[in-house]
């Protein structure tokens, strides 16, 4: 489709402001000023919404197609939560007002918003408390491993590593590299869990923490996690939680409960808040009592007459790490989320995910190798490995289910696992799209077999065919340029 | 409410092709010493219930404050086809376009959206997007960090203090030495950032227009920190920046900043959108998603993302940065919104904000005992001087319907009684005389 | 702010195309005398000015009154999801879909919803939508007019005013007598619409729920009417058929209705929703546009508008009814929300209805001199008594937050003190029991 | 596409309602109610999103395609008018509040749009007065001619025509004759306008009304407008104007001024309401003074206070034509669409309009024989007569410009043209939109020469290729039936 600047013509008008009510004062010098203006497209309002309504059109979102992206839960996002944040109350409400004296009273329904929040939280994943202020997952990965340097300073201890299964997504390794640590990456073993002896070995007074995520990225819940949890408690290390995958145990097993000390959620996952094409999302920390002190300010109090408040007089805290209290617009949904499912909703949300994957799993081991066993929690992880014998690939497949209006599952991670397709079907998919899909796969195994071409010069049905990566990162063009 | 569809029988079918009796099979390998201590959630409720709770939260907002705040945020008018178009669920129920033949949509309107930030800010590439302006900022400290090998930093006080407080939070466990030189009449102190201005620095940072509103062409800076082998960072503001002069003119290497005010919501602290731009000789060290043209089997243009390998899910521990979701739709708001505006609309949207503030400036200059600092060129947003203390006058002004400014003593030593106002095209002349008025009868009252 | 994208050298480009010196050049066959003898239209305003204008106004109206009235309009929940899809632009900024084949989206809705209205009305064939309720049940007569060649309708004056008044407006300059029979013990006087019957009559007109709230199986008289060769009537209203007696189960000829109450906001008045729908031997005399399958050269199923040759664009002056565009959004809207509630759901919404309704008798029944009528049984709307007139009490609760009900006075003469209260799901316990306490405090005040 | 039936499920739950909250009181007797309940579909809220969804991207519509629907001003409907029906004063205020005692206070803001609406419509129009009443253009023409029965009847005649051209659309003769008036057809003189000496033969003292529209049907002005008036009201019949034409001549010419007594508009034409897929729409009805009294009731009228209210004491008043004071929603968003444009842009959309129309007139007229001449006003009309002569109907080329991502114009409409093609492009397509829409048009005519089996195969693009409209009649099947 044309750029929107290719669209642009000299001269044409779109959006217009309103007359200038005030006498005019003179401009500021010119050695302030911009020579030209910026060359944005010039276009009608027309112009705009024909582009983007065409150019959204390009696009599988949840809302038209099964989206089976494992690690990233995309369950259906409510409408009702989108109504929620355009009330004028709390969409327009400046985040300055509470540091103005006396203007705290003017935002107790957004305070009240996080202070529900953080408490429901605390109860779904048994921590003692949470601050809702990172802005997506790896933002409150880097935040839980500065608590965590914060814990060891405020004891004195400089610990210079944390330990990480080779399994664990990219960005784990990421925030620990970030916040000054190095990274001990422990191998899975044969069973896909994390190899014992490799972790027994390399726990020293040197691990700051454990980072693990449960169910681990293969689809599988470690039943030895309360051991592991120990050792590392054993060696003077906390344990760190990475949330992305709760939602296969909601209400059947909660990180506190377990030994966990830090951990991080994602709202735009287990609590369907829409992922936007990228973001927004939310990634709220969770920690046990021990770390409560070293949150980031400010605080979200409730006082004694039930009126909230903002504290940040915590002379322990690590500090800002956001400009103000989160992402509320995507805090709001995700605790709205959680009223409309309550206790029972939360659970089945849990089970039904469990049991969509499961079934995805069991009707489809015959045909792709499960990367390891034959059950799994919310996703599975299966292996074309044994379709590369012909010379396919997981990317091949992937592009096959496009061409049949499926989004394909995540591929090529975990990276231990060869030609790596993780599904995440998530609990608000019907059977009849999981048979659908299933199908689908089917289909792409046997014509693996009998004709690899169909899966080579897939996709055909979309606006572009394979595109050329190498191509893109050798020449890179990232921004239109006026000729 | 659980927005689940299986029906029983469709359960029994499941259970049965997988082989297990109940669903609770599919959990028993979670001991049960692993089992919730509690799990005391509310009871679920309708989606009507949720509505009306959420509909009594939002009343306790106040929703009728005429908004002289802005600090960074600004109260400005948002045209409702960004609402209409950012809404479509095409977009906002899309994820990270990873599979390029079925997300041309997000990823062609990434490449447009980087394109208008490189436009504004006149430099050369810029990413998908970051989470704010703060992080932004940081993640442009660590880009100069890598890209000098160097540790010290000089961060000018008219940088907000919001940042600067994160910029300090997420380098206390490396060894980076910052540096922070005084604002001088307004503006950056050129004498004292030359003076800390050494081999050993990696960037100098400063923000345009800064804290106080005051407006600056920083290239004289740029070029002594050049010639020290360093880098210059600015934050800048974007809708200024339809008429100030920009990073890229001044010879700026890194422009981050937020980007709320291109058609984002305030809503009480975010979703908001962080935005950066570079030269193209620093782009491989650049964070984040970054899309790329190129061209599909048949010679037809095609957006795909690219320069994945500095990116968390290939270099994991030796990754620029650690971000994997970003802030997407809103970056898709700011390029709906600098579209409508388009070329001539954004450099009236500058100029009505400069012309309704110089017109609040001469009002409030009227009202007895306010003095409005004049000592540098302001764009929105200016410092006013009070006769009293400003959380004071603050306080009593929001009981007349005004969130008539920002009191810098919180930020700033021996500021108390000094005030920070913006004024945005959304205030009319009538709201700021009447501001004008309110403020006398609290002064004399 | 005008929304026109032609630059002034498209403008010169294309007048040369036309071979003309200006625009003006294009209207010079218009006279000089028939030139405007005025056009004093205010200035055009920026969209920002022009929404906080409407702002202001929104705000003069009440929003935060708890809603008994009823009287064929009532508050029920509109799911989000209603305004969601209802709200993508590939519907509402279509038109009626003339083109099948780019407009497969809109015929297959409203074959969808066609089929809705006859499920509910438990009759065989229905159209794409009537204006409202009122207009609905005109049609309708019309059509008894047609089909059975006679010109006497008997109407029973349980049917909402509103509509009989809609009724005579009408068929003021044709030839048809109405003969109004009256309401006893709050339902049809089977007594009455008998002694009227006779081979001039063309249809008997009944409502159900009638205006006063009273539930009826019209079995009867619909057997009695089609004893004389004429057509029977109902207007119904729709959420009451997820539990009460469906026309078709009656043998109702012709069943009409506003369909307000199935996910379209109150508005002050519309859009509304007009639906009918008859026996399959009626089909060819239905007014309107009416979506048909059929397929296409593959044999692939498709929609196409069909039995056209009724229309006004085909038969003209002889056509069965003078509608082009009707209120397809609406009529979507319905078929959206009846879907979300589905099967199960639409018969707790009734139930839920039911027993608001009967809960509030029971509690309106404790307030000293008020006394509920019990004469005939009710879904969600009652008749009330009151210790006296209704107006002044309607009045004095409308400030304490209650539109407590519609005073019958004004309908039905000798009704002064007589109070039609409605309770939908909306309508908490609390609020039940709030509106009882306030009467009562009314009441001996 | 499944229909949403076929997607049905025993027993899948969509949307919840509360639980209920009051005591259980006994049903109704079982003779009062259903023996079952309505088999609706039984589908899940992510079942219905995603049915919609993907039914609605079926469709063109304005905001993803060109869309010239000649005589329905398909112009671009400004997104802030549905922001405004929004506003919770607007969306949810009961209509029955300002029939309660003290309730009109309740309605101020919905009563001052209704005034202001009637009053910037008489300006706009030349009218005495205006009821916003009508619930379409068509409704208004019931009214119009009701209010013209209401007339002659309070002047004691009985008269029993209209005259109406057959050019007209053909909404006017069936409202005619629906208010029990017979129609008087008068054709159209070789020039494309109203032949006046049929015309004048059929004017006598039992003509009712002349309906005309203006400019007319065939897109011209008919400068003898005036003396056409003249006549009618010298045999004592009035004039009614049908304003489904209005977009061309906006500030150039007003019905009101040039004799017309009683005219309708199409808000969701001339004031860019959206069509909705067929509605809902708005015509309200403007008078002249004398027929003011006639108008349906209620009126809203402003107090001396300038608090307004509804005014039920018309006893001249043809009663209720609306259940209530017309469609709010749809008047609310022409108010704010008149006020944004405001004098100057309401004058510039019909400058814009006729010149775009004219431009593709000019480039359209040597490839199809315009039906009259060289000019037009805001919509052009031209027949395909000569491309018949290879068997290519205008039918065929519709269906050739869907391919191409166009919304053809409408097509044999006014009936008096053969292979009759009416373009309306209005003022907000850009002009390298009419150029690729021109370009196609000029493509589809030289291939009715080189290839017109091209043409008659089409669509072949879309979700279904031409329909069997006969079948669909004859054998009619208009409902989704269970098996
Ligand atoms: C297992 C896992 N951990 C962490 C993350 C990072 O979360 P976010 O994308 O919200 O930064 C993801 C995201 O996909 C993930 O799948
Ligand atoms: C010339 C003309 N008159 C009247 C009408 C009827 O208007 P409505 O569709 O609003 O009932 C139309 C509608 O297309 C029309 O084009």
């Amino acid at each position: 489709m044309q750029l929107i600047f290719e669209k642009s013509r000299p001269g044409r008008k779109g959006f217009a402001l309103p007359e200038i009510d005030v006498p005019i004062a003179p401009g500021l010098t010119e050695k302030y000023c911009r020579k030209q203006a910026a060359p944005l497209p010039e276009v009608s309002e027309l112009d705009v919404v024909r582009h983007f309504s065409n150019l959204s059109r390009l696009n599988f979102s949840v809302d038209t197609n099964f989206y089976p992206l494992g690690s990233c839960t995309m369950k259906y996002n409510p409408k009702f939560t989108e109504k929620a944040c355009a009330l004028e109350g709390f969409s327009d409400l400046h985040p300055l007002l509470p540091q103005l004296l006396g203007g705290g009273m003017l935002a107790q329904g957004s305070l009240e918003v996080l202070y529900n929040t953080e408490r429901l939280l605390s109860e779904i994943t048994g921590m003692h408390a949470f601050t809702t202020q990172p802005l997506a997952g790896a933002h409150g990965e880097l935040t839980g491993v500065m608590l965590i340097a914060a814990y060891h300073k405020n004891n004195g201890e400089r610990r210079k590593h944390i330990i990480i299964p080779d399994s664990s997504h990219g960005t784990n390794p990421a925030s620990a590299a970030i916040a000054g640590y190095n990274v001990v990456v422990i191998p899975t073993d044969k069973d896909g869990f994390l190899d014992m002896t490799a972790y027994k070995k390399a726990l020293s007074r040197e691990t700051a923490a454990v980072m693990l995520t449960c169910p681990d990225t293969l689809g599988f819940f470690n039943p030895k996690i309360k051991e592991i949890a120990d050792l590392a408690h054993g060696a003077g290390a906390l344990m760190y939680y990475d949330g992305a995958n709760l939602n296969a145990i909601l209400g059947k097993c909660r990180p506190g409960d377990i030994g966990f000390d830090v951990i991080h959620l994602n709202l735009h996952k287990t609590f369907a808040t829409p992922h936007g094409g990228g973001g927004p999302g939310a990634g709220p920390v969770g920690v046990c009592e021990k770390l409560a002190d070293f949150l980031p300010i400010s605080r979200v109090i409730r006082r004694s007459d039930g009126t909230f408040a903002l504290d940040y007089h915590k002379h322990k805290s690590i500090g800002y790490i956001a400009p103000f209290y989160g992402n509320f617009g995507v805090i709001l949904k995700a605790y709205a989320y959680i009223l409309c499912l309550g206790r029972a909703g939360l659970i089945e949300a849990s089970e039904n995910a469990v049991l969509s994957a499961n079934y995805c799993l069991s009707r489809l081991k015959d045909y792709y190798a499960p990367a390891y066993g034959k059950r799994c929690m919310h996703e599975c992880v299966l292996s074309a490995a044994s379709q590369l014998e012909q010379g396919v690939h997981a990317l091949d497949i992937s592009k096959y289910l496009i061409d049949k209006g499926f989004h394909p599952p995540t591929i090529y991670f975990p990276l231990i696992v060869k030609e790596a397709m993780m599904i995440e079907p998530t609990e608000t998919e019907s059977k009849e799209t999981l048979d659908a899909f299933i199908d689908c796969l089917i289909e792409a195994a046997l014509l693996s077999k009998s004709n690899p071409e169909a899966l080579h010069s897939a996709p055909l049905s979309m606006p572009v065919k394979r595109l050329d990566e190498t191509k893109a990162a050798r020449e890179p063009n990232l921004r239109w340029q006026q000729k | 409410m659980n927005y689940i569809p299986h029906t029983e029988l469709e359960k029994k079918e499941m259970l049965k092709t997988i082989g297990v009796e109940s669903v609770d099979d599919l959990f028993k390998h979670i001991p049960a010493e692993l089992r919730p201590k509690s799990f005391n959630i509310p009871e679920g409720k309708s989606e009507f219930e949720v509505m009306e709770h959420l509909k009594i939260l939002s009343r306790k907002n106040a929703t009728n404050l005429t908004d002289f705040v802005g600090g960074g945020f600004y109260d400005h008018y948002i045209p409702a086809a960004v609402d209409a178009l950012a809404g479509r669920a095409e977009f906002y129920t899309a994820y990270t376009p990873y599979q390029p033949e079925c997300s041309q949509g997000w990823l062609q309107a990434i490449y447009e959206y980087q394109t208008v930030i490189c436009e504004l800010t006149g430099l050369d590439v810029s990413n998908a997007s970051l989470y704010d302006g703060g992080t932004a900022l940081y993640e442009a400290a660590m880009m100069a960090v890598r890209l000098s090998g160097r540790k010290k930093i000089i961060v000018d006080s008219g940088v907000s203090l919001i940042y600067r407080t994160m910029l300090y939070a997420y380098t206390s466990n490396l060894s980076i030495e910052f540096v922070e030189t005084p604002v001088v009449h307004g503006q950056a102190c050129r004498e004292d950032i030359y003076k800390h201005l050494d081999d050993k620095t990696a960037a100098v940072i400063v923000q345009n227009p800064n804290f106080f509103g005051a407006v600056d062409d920083f290239s004289d800076i740029v070029e002594r920190v050049h010639k020290c082998g360093a880098l210059a960072i600015a934050s800048v503001y974007p809708v200024s920046l339809g008429m100030l002069k920009s990073p890229g003119e001044m010879g700026i290497d890194i422009a981050t900043g937020e980007g709320q005010s291109l058609g984002i919501p305030l809503s009480f602290g975010g979703p908001y959108l962080g935005f950066i731009a570079v030269k193209k000789e620093h782009m491989r060290q650049l964070p984040g998603r970054i899309v790329g043209a190129t061209v599909d089997k048949d010679n037809k243009r095609g957006f795909v993302l690219t320069l994945q390998a500095r990116e968390q899910h290939i270099r994991r521990e030796r990754a620029t940065s650690n971000i994997c979701s970003n802030e997407a739709l809103c970056a898709l708001r700011a390029l709906i919104y600098t579209c409508l505006l388009g070329k001539s609309g954004f450099y009236e949207l500058a100029r009505l904000n400069y012309q309704k503030a110089e017109f609040a400036k001469v009002t409030l200059d009227k009202v007895t005992g306010v003095k409005v600092k004049r000592s540098a060129p302001t764009f929105n947003e200016f410092t006013v001087c009070l006769p009293k203390n400003a959380d004071e006058v603050v306080c009593s002004l929001i009981d007349k319907g005004f969130a008539c400014g920002f009191p810098l003593g919180r930020f700033y030593k021996g500021l108390d009684n000094y005030l920070l106002v913006a004024v945005t095209e959304k205030r009319t002349k009538e709201e700021i005389v009447q501001f004008a008025n309110s403020l006398e009868a609290v002064l004399c009252s």
